[in-house]
């Protein structure tokens, strides 16, 4: 009795026009945050770590003294150029799909004897340190910098990435009974004053991977996908996900293949 | 590799075939590498993967459940709400305020609830800017509304279990998940519902 | 010609800085010259200005700031600072309300265009202040620019 | 050792423009990190020489952004003339790095 009466005011009192509304449908802030990225993309930090990346990927590092060079990631071993917009895709090398930090981190234990928990201790940029696979990923990505986004779906594994992605994407829970679309789901949306791209509908889903790896203003850091999607769940108050797990290629499959056939950029900057 | 990863996709399944609803291979596929690739962290828990009944039914219609199953959704979460102990709603509007502010709380680096992240979705006092715009404006919340007993109530209420109202709502559950205190909740409410507060000027 | 570094802002305030400071801080014909510790420590543009013998600065429509309204981040605020008074030898930078105000100055000689592109970090919504050396006198121009709270603040 | 900076000189007409990023952490002394401030670093001075002509120079605060980025213009600059931009920060560490004017598209 008493839910149906307060929803009746409630009701009622939707139609109040809110003072500030129309501020809310063309949103001059996130206008003025368009103008000043694009100055700061001019010169991009970010730069700095596409050199030291450079340098990781061919010098002969780790227990078996080995570069990267003949790192296969998915166009042959060694293709750097153009790779990172072909991905996630399918590796019958390992019997999964994967992202292209997931496999540079691959690259690094099978080629240079580097293990998997030792990388995964510490996988993201603090002040005063930034992964190796960060750096390496930069240098990959930049090499993909105006290529189209590619990511492949003609195995049936990556079908299923896909598949399982757009899941995942969706899954609700935690608790705050947040999913993927609680932020990233509606268009024009924003938080607090951060414009939230609508990633379901492909025009607006570049923006997942546009601009990443991204020099992070805040902080003044270089971070990649596995570090934005590790940090969504974080905020999302999921427990953690596994650093380059299938979860998160899957996830990145998704996100992906809605943004194919737009150009990608290059490592970007970021708020 | 393969094999031991459809091994565990399988034995996935089976653990979370309880709360999936009409599993396609794809959310059984996707349910599985969840519960294999995640760990728990500080507070957050395996358990915050498993979805309760609100959350598996938003899940299963996209946020839109058919108006009988939203009534009875909500009247249960509504039955759930617990009020003040004093029977009063409203709270110190300053302290509010900073509630409102905080964005921290319930994530693996916290310690358990801390702020309401309001201003994250909402527009409220006059003098934040940078509000978000997922949720609608509160601007003015008592002052349009009336400040009765009853739209305490409700807010109050809502937002201890905006559940109760609207059954897949974007809103957080603050006082159902305990991210927020009665106290907290009280302050919050009267943030929204003191006529003293910048928020109904 | 490292020794000429900030001779103008130094000419035209040798008195104030004498008065204020003493001579330690002129010593001409330095390699490097000498960092204005005392601007760079002062809590207030004012004070940082009478530190660097700024005086008697005149408005001017011919110092261009172009800067954000409302910055995305205040740690990372991007300006393109031009003078187009003929003359121009340095561009100092003031953010009124950091902790230390006086951020640096730039100083064009040999065919160096009085243009600058810099990134700081502003603590609070703030006016943006310039003042151009040029012909032994001192112009000043200014620009608000906000700082909002971005992100979900976890 | 400082990581090397990366500077790119293009020519627009006569006028070379220059853009240099640095790698710096300008660590204000106000940042906590594990409970403790990070005590302050941060380039204090930048020359930048054109043939060996100081044309642009700057005394700077740690009120800079990390990873602190510039740019300048250069009159009466030749496509193959010689950058050289030199930083020095409070702990005294310093780092020069140079590159040439290239052509405009």
């Amino acid at each position: 009795m008493r839910q149906a009466l307060v929803l009746g005011l409630v009701a009622g009192f939707a139609a109040a026009p809110s003072p500030q509304a129309a501020a809310q449908t063309e949103d001059p802030v996130a206008a003025e945050f368009d103008k000043f990225r694009e100055v700061l993309e001019k010169d991009n930090p970010a730069e700095l770590w596409e050199v030291k990346g450079e340098q990781l990927w061919k010098t002969p590092r780790g227990p078996k003294n080995a570069s990267l060079e003949k790192c296969d990631l998915g166009l042959g071993p060694g293709v750097v150029k153009g790779a990172y917009a072909q991905m996630p895709r399918y590796f019958a090398d390992v019997g999964r799909v994967m992202d292209a930090e997931a496999r540079i981190v691959h690259c690094m234990i099978t080629l240079q004897g580097f293990t998997y928990a030792e990388l995964a201790k510490a996988p993201f940029s603090n002040a005063t340190r930034t992964p190796d696979p960060v750096s390496i990923t930069t240098y990959v990505a930049a090499q993909s910098a105006g290529v189209k986004l590619a990511a492949p779906q003609n195995h049936a594994q990556e079908k299923a990435a896909y598949a399982a992605g757009k899941e995942i994407f969706f899954y609700r829970a935690g608790s705050f009974d947040f999913s993927c679309t609680s932020c990233h789901g509606v268009d024009g949306q924003r938080i607090r004053t951060q414009p939230l791209p609508n990633f379901t509908k492909p025009e607006q889903a570049i923006r997942s991977v546009q601009g990443w790896p991204g020099y992070r203003m805040t902080g003044g850091v270089m971070h990649t996908l596995q570090w934005r999607l590790n940090d969504c769940y974080r905020q999302q108050r999921f427990p953690e996900p596994g650093y380059t797990s299938e979860t998160l290629s899957a996830l990145l499959t998704y996100l992906t293949v809605n943004s194919n056939g737009q150009v990608y950029k290059g490592p970007g900057i970021k708020r | 590799m393969k094999l031991k990863t459809l091994a565990m996709l399988a034995a996935g399944a089976a653990l979370l075939a309880s709360c999936a609803t009409g599993p396609g291979d794809a959310r059984r596929d996707a349910l599985a590498m969840m519960q294999r690739d995640f760990h728990a962290r500080g507070i957050a828990g395996m358990d915050r993967l498993k979805q309760d009944e609100v959350q598996a039914a938003c899940n299963k219609y996209n946020d839109n459940p058919p108006k009988e199953l939203a009534a009875k959704l909500q009247s249960q979460q509504y039955a759930g709400v617990k009020w003040p102990q004093d029977g009063k709603y409203l709270g110190d509007w300053k302290s509010g305020e900073k509630i409102a502010q905080n964005g921290r709380g319930m994530a693996w680096n916290d310690k358990g609830g801390v702020g309401g992240s309001c201003y994250n979705c909402h527009q409220i006092g006059p003098a934040t800017t940078s509000f978000g715009t997922i949720g609608p404006s509160l601007y003015q919340f008592g002052k349009l509304r009336g400040y009765g007993t009853d739209i305490q109530r409700y807010a109050y209420a809502k937002i201890y279990n905006a559940k109760a109202y609207t059954a897949c709502s974007q809103m957080p559950r603050f006082g159902h998940a305990g991210a927020l205190t009665e106290a907290q909740i009280k302050d919050l409410t009267a943030l929204l519902m003191d006529p003293a507060s910048p928020v109904n000027q | 010609m490292q020794e000429t570094r900030r001779s103008v802002i130094r000419a035209g305030g040798a008195l104030g800085l004498l008065a204020a400071f003493g001579t330690a801080l002129l010593k001409p014909g330095r390699a490097l010259a000498a960092r204005n510790q005392g601007a760079f420590e002062a809590k207030s543009a004012v004070d940082a200005m009478r530190s660097l013998g700024v005086s008697n600065a005149e408005d001017s429509k011919d110092i261009v700031i172009r800067a954000p309204d409302i910055a995305e981040n205040g740690a990372v605020v991007p300006m393109d600072i031009t003078s187009n008074i003929p003359g121009t030898t340095s561009i100092s930078v003031f953010i009124e309300k950091n902790p230390f105000p006086y951020t640096g100055t730039f100083d064009f000689s040999q065919g160096a265009v009085p243009f600058v592109h810099l990134r700081a970090k502003l603590g609070e919504s703030t006016p943006v202040r310039v003042v151009v050396a040029a012909g032994g006198k001192y112009y000043t121009a200014v620009k608000e620019v906000k700082v909002t709270i971005g992100g979900c603040g976890g | 050792m400082a990581d090397p900076m990366k500077i790119r000189a293009t020519l627009q007409g006569d006028v070379a423009d220059v853009r240099v990023l640095m790698a710096h952490p300008m660590e204000t002394g106000q940042r906590k990190q594990a409970g403790k401030a990070v005590p302050l670093h941060f380039i204090q001075s930048i020359t930048a020489q054109l043939n060996g002509k100081t044309v642009f120079s700057a005394d700077i605060s740690q009120a800079i952004s990390r990873n602190p980025v510039f740019a300048f213009k250069v009159k009466g600059a030749k496509a193959g003339d010689k950058i050289v931009i030199t930083w020095k920060d409070n702990k005294g560490e310093t780092r020069t790095d140079e590159t040439t004017v290239r052509a405009g598209l």
